[in-house]
């Protein structure tokens, strides 16, 4: 009975005090829709950027040269059966020639003759799940009875490996520090505007208010400052990178695939949401603490 | 109800503003605090609201040391104590009726009871038609009246007013004081701070006069003394 | 020094604080504004002050329309007034010395200058020994008296007091009255919004009494009134 | 004289006040300090892919493939005198047949025997300036006598010059946004402390201030809190780049060339220096306006 009562209490108050302080509180919303706008704009950033780089390693090929006398079949199955393995594609002589004809393109014609002698090896291209284990595969597969010589752009591809892992490094430790600057940012500002309330707090307390009395209007108040600062913080970022995907899809930015996977993009502004409505109400109800000490 | 053992306090910048000083009051007692401005009127209401903590002595409320008193029990004993501040401290997001029921609502009673009892509380101190008017929009002297409404309308067992009648004209400042006898005859505590020598006289109740943090007169139906008539 | 003519004044919310009221306060002058809680003496010290702007009618300082002061000319006056206020306004960042000193300072008056009168002040209020105190560290009393020195310290030509004597004892009250009459003397008009009838009664000054935003009762060497002995 | 006392009323009134309002100074501070931080760390990202890619521009080259009658003298003296160019080199038929066996690695002896009668023509590598202009410069040297065929990589420049492009328009779109979200947080807080303070502003126009004597002091602390707040978010960026700028160079991160240049670091730093300073001091004199109208 009396805790409905102080329950209804609290919601009307809430209400009334978003109200009230309304410059406060759209100050604070606003503060949280920008701080989150900027670490959402950053998330979404590491995940286009997460995605080129899963993209230039997907396309990583292993070129194994054979011996003209190669089991060719064998081969081809035994290195399917390697782990990490996910396609293989068979280069016969011919296609070899041919190949390197194109490529050399007006020059062509330094081959002409070589279609009776052709110099060049068969050869497999393996195509692994991801580049970190490509030098592991190429070793196995150097051992193998019939191979002549294992090529994958030795060199390039351990640099390769080591951005990948540099920029995965970098983005998660921009990230955390963005979140925590978005928390600080976040914190702050209700702390701020709960300070300028301080006397209020304080009369409440001697009115023989309970702490979570007065505590409750607080957290939902910031809960409900974050919830409005976040969701147009997920709306313009939504929107914004709709237009964005619209806007790529009609220039066509040829290399640029961005990231369109709705569950990825939902758990994205999920959490964006989460952090603003959680902190506001966390930073709304800790500010206090200190002021109920009386 | 309340007693001061050897109380001291000294305030953090060295002012001693309660020095040694023993009081005892009863359960349904009325009795004003005078002295001159700064003698430690106020400092002894804020110790019993436990506002203030004394530097030394002990404090009891219904006979409980009331130093010893932890976080759920300050607060029960703030509830049950009505106290009208001298610098009024209204909350001014709320309008008066918001205020008053503040006082209610803390306690966790119905709506239907704070509906019924806050009107009746501000009627009894004059204002009934300015129930939704925030503190900014009122005159002083209703500031104070509605601080006194905060103090009355949770049936206390103790009020402590701290210059409740400051703000006040003798004709309201009089009708208040005859609000409170009211209320003191139903049993409650009432302990007035005041400088309203005139109403004082005219009661003949308890009066302890302090000076400079000591008690230099305690009286059952006293004067204001200090020379004037 | 002051008229007011026909002035009526609305609150937005619809409260008219006052009522189609004239009057003449001259060079010199010593009046009491006295009534019941919520009369109007504030918001007439308030049209004065220009804190308020009447809803109609006309308002002289001085022989010139208050009402088409700007900017500049409203800062130039309120500098010649020494305003009490009912709740008395001050810098809670500062301490009773710098209160009064900004008071000097804003006028731009030598350092050389605000230190010998400021502490000059406080002793004629009786805080010559609490200076360094903030606000919060003083009694309601001693904090209304910082706001009585900060009014004086700039030897205004006009004094608004509203309610200067709410939280003192009698004692200090008259103190506080000597001090206006002496600055009285000097040529300083004064007036006093107050319900401290018996010190009305006693100085025998013009009173002013309003009822509900008019004026009921003019009179040199008047009395407070209102059935009061 | 009365305004020389007001001056120095001023100046003690801004550091009595900081430290009065300490806890609201240095909430300000921080929040300044962050902004700053997540606006000049995306500085100095910007600045650094910039550089990259001028980089990867810097090495476009124009190959003018020229007629084996060609005047290769007059030829080389016209192309260096086209805007536009910086450096001209001749690659001789030997020279060009000799790159192209070591291109082949280990395949070098299809081409043996073509020494004496080397299908490979004489040609010029052209550097020129930036990627832009290496189209038009490419049409004009086609247009030349003696020139067989011009080859830039047509297509590819085009497409990186694009892309430069839309990386030089989102990072400026961006850097503003940034700038304008910082302006934000940091308005928004100097405006929420000066908030907390709206009754000192009106007590102090009641007392006869004009309306620059409340102002001032209000100008000067949010400059001084935007100063304390730019000057460790401006130190923490600087040490922080410093460091990386060592731990590059330590792992030697082969491709990325970090901006070292003092002077462009230097204005970056600056222009946070700048923007807290001015938006503290405006954000502060600005936020009370609305209090002074008593
Ligand atoms: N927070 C404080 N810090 C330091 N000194 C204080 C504080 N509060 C009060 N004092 C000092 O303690 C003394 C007693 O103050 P108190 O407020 O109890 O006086 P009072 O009797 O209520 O006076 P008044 O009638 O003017 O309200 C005064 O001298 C005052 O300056
Ligand atoms: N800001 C305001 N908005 C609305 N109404 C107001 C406002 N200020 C005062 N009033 C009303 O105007 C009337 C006169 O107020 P005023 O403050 O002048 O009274 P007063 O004579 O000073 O009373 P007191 O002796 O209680 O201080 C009162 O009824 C009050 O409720
Ligand atoms: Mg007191
Ligand atoms: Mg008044």
């Amino acid at each position: 009975m009396g805790f409905l009562n102080s329950l209804r209490y609290c919601l009307r108050q809430t209400l009334l005090s978003i109200v009230r302080n309304f410059w406060l509180a759209t100050a604070s919303a606003a503060m949280i829709t920008v701080s989150l706008l900027i670490l959402g704009s950053f998330g979404l950033i590491a995940l286009n950027a997460g995605q080129f780089l899963q993209q230039v390693e997907s396309e990583i090929e292993i070129n194994v040269f054979l011996q003209d006398v190669a089991p060719v079949n064998d081969l081809g199955r035994e290195i399917r059966a390697l782990t990490g393995v996910e396609r293989v594609t068979y280069v016969s002589k011919e296609q070899a020639l041919e190949e390197m004809r194109e490529s050399l393109g007006e020059r062509r014609d330094i081959l002409t003759g070589l279609e009776n002698d052709n110099p060049l090896p068969a050869s497999y291209r393996v195509r692994t799940s991801n580049a970190e284990v490509v030098p592991a595969v190429a070793r196995a597969i150097e051992k193998m009875h019939g191979v002549d010589k294992v090529r994958y752009g030795q060199g390039y591809v351990e640099k390769l490996i080591l951005i990948t892992r540099w920029v995965n490094v970098a983005a998660l430790f921009a990230a955390g520090l963005l979140a925590l600057a978005a928390i600080f940012l976040i914190m702050t500002t209700i702390r701020m505007s709960v300070m300028a309330r301080r006397d209020e707090v304080e009369i409440m307390k001697y009115m023989g208010a309970s702490n979570w009395f007065v505590r409750f209007p607080f957290l939902l108040e910031g809960m409900a400052v974050g919830y409005l600062g976040s969701k147009v913080a997920v709306l313009i970022l939504g929107f914004g990178y709709y237009y964005l995907l619209l806007q790529v899809d009609q220039v066509s930015l040829f290399f640029v695939q961005l990231v369109t996977d709705q569950q990825t993009l939902g758990m994205l502004f999920g959490a964006l949401f989460a952090l603003g409505v959680l902190i506001g109400g966390l930073a709304g109800s800790i500010s206090i603490r200190k002021f109920l000490r009386v | 109800m309340i007693q001061f053992y050897n109380v001291t306090k000294l305030y953090p910048n060295g002012a001693k503003a309660i020095n040694d000083l023993s009081l005892r009051i009863k359960q349904g007692d009325f009795a004003f605090l005078v002295g001159p401005s700064g003698a430690g009127k106020s400092t002894i209401a804020k110790l019993i609201f436990r506002e203030e903590k004394p530097t030394a002595g002990q404090i009891f409320f219904n006979g409980r040391n009331a130093l010893r008193f932890r976080g759920r029990e300050v607060v029960a004993m703030r509830r049950k104590i009505g106290m009208v501040f001298q610098d009024f401290r209204l909350l001014s997001q709320k309008t008066a009726y918001e205020n008053v029921a503040f006082a209610l609502e803390v306690t966790g009673v119905s709506r239907w009871e704070v509906r019924k009892r806050v009107p009746e509380v501000l009627r009894q101190v004059g204002l009934e038609d300015k129930m939704d008017r925030f503190p900014a929009q009122l005159s002083g002297g209703e500031q104070q009246r509605v601080c006194v409404a905060r103090a009355i309308v949770k049936n206390p067992v103790l009020i402590l007013a701290d210059e409740p009648t400051g703000n006040l004209d003798p004709e309201t400042s009089r009708e208040l004081m005859e609000l409170f006898l009211e209320i003191n005859q139903s049993g409650t505590t009432i302990v007035i701070a005041t400088h309203a020598w005139d109403i004082v006289n005219e009661l003949k109740k308890r009066v302890i006069a302090l000076e400079s943090g000591r008690i230099v007169r305690d009286e059952e139906q006293g004067s204001y003394g200090y020379g004037v008539s």
